[in-house]
């Protein structure tokens, strides 16, 4: 794989993967992120994606999660995932965030933002990045339901989008 | 002369393991490490397998060291 | 058209549009507007985009813009643009904030956010929003290069990506 | 009975007006709006109209106090 870049800047850190066990701001840690990278001249486009835990499942009322993680593969396959989207993609940076432990309605359980000269390369690349997270980053969901815990078993497709609950 | 081997999610509480160690036998594929660590468990059908962190097939010839994980379908993000 | 709802909530207001004369950080905007509309527990995924202002295009730098709009027709026309996907895709809601005016190198130019239940939902909306913006809202940019006023003489499709300065 | 005109970006700047009003005529069309507002200036190809802030095609038929815009392809985003 190779890091296709508009200009090159060598001080950059152009790929953070980061898991927390915290709950964070989307937004607080975007603005963070682009003060970090600053050098704004050459991003014409920020691609974000935010997922929340939803308070419903299947037609169940959901009153919390557990995330569970392969640590070590976890990390390897975000970066895996982040990698190859760089290699199709013209991209400038690339931030994706993901918790892990128990999560609380409507906290944020995943942040995805891509940064590029061009939209095009910044949407379809954090698109992939979701749904290759999606299907193969080694995670796992144990939904808190009134009466019982239930493991999500596996995610749908996000690209076809078809009836769902 | 081990093998390491990890189970995830539901299959975690199924079999009742999250991590143990099994014997390195040479020519060992991933259904004999799932016989020797899976506690007389059948093997679920559709769980995904990686050897070394990163996701292999059954037929992949595992080494001495080697660390085998054992997991369902992934449901982050 | 109609708004397809997971959920209705009567006091929530669903498609917000604004055209903006002063700078704005994006992020802050959203953080605003996320807990303004709260009701966090329906809203699975957020998609957003940011187009901000490059120092180059077709090969020269860049020093500043001028941004022209139509006043009414524009603010109507994002408001068919965002009615149109709200048809097509089941929306929580939209967010649209875009500059007129004078626009440093960096400044955010355009901000479109859409939330939804489902990811496929919000990424399809998002991306459509933005590419019926670029091709259809009523805004024409005059770049300041170095010795010349020049006007960008329309925009080039976000979908197909060939090959761009 | 009167149209207003309104010419926006590089057609603003080479036609030399931003808004004007032209008197209106019955059947009046497009072309007919131009040649009533643009001084004499040829219409260039590749451009885009508007009727009361919608976006028109050539063989609209323009009413009285109607608002028509001419513009270039836009850029914004």
């Amino acid at each position: 794989m190779k890091w296709r870049f508009f200009r090159w800047y060598p001080e950059a850190d152009i790929l953070r993967i980061e898991l927390r066990t915290e709950t964070f701001d989307p937004w607080q840690e975007l603005r963070a992120h682009e003060a970090q990278m600053s050098l704004a001249g050459d991003c014409g486009a920020t691609a974000v994606f935010v997922g929340s835990m939803r308070d419903f499942n299947a037609g169940d009322k959901v009153e919390g999660l557990y995330l569970e993680h392969y640590p070590g593969m976890t990390e390897r396959q975000l970066h895996t995932i982040c990698e190859a989207a760089a290699g199709r993609w013209t991209l400038r940076d690339v931030l994706v965030l993901h918790r892990v432990g128990e999560i609380r309605v409507g906290e944020a359980i995943v942040l995805v933002c891509v940064r590029a000269a061009h939209r095009g390369d910044a949407f379809d690349a954090c698109r992939a990045i979701m749904e290759e997270l999606k299907h193969t980053a080694p995670f796992w969901k144990k939904e808190k339901l009134q009466d019982r815990g239930r493991w999500v078993e596996g995610n749908t497709d996000g690209y076809a989008v078809k009836e769902r609950n | 002369m081990a093998v390491t081997v990890k189970f995830f999610a539901n299959l975690r509480e199924s079999v009742g393991i999250s991590s143990t160690t099994v014997e390195y036998v040479p020519d060992m594929k991933i259904a004999d490490v799932w016989k020797a660590a899976a506690k007389g468990k059948e093997r679920p059908l559709g769980m995904l397998t990686a050897v070394n962190m990163e996701y292999a097939k059954d037929d992949v010839v595992i080494r001495d060291n080697d660390e085998v994980a054992f997991f369902p379908m992934v449901s982050g993000g």
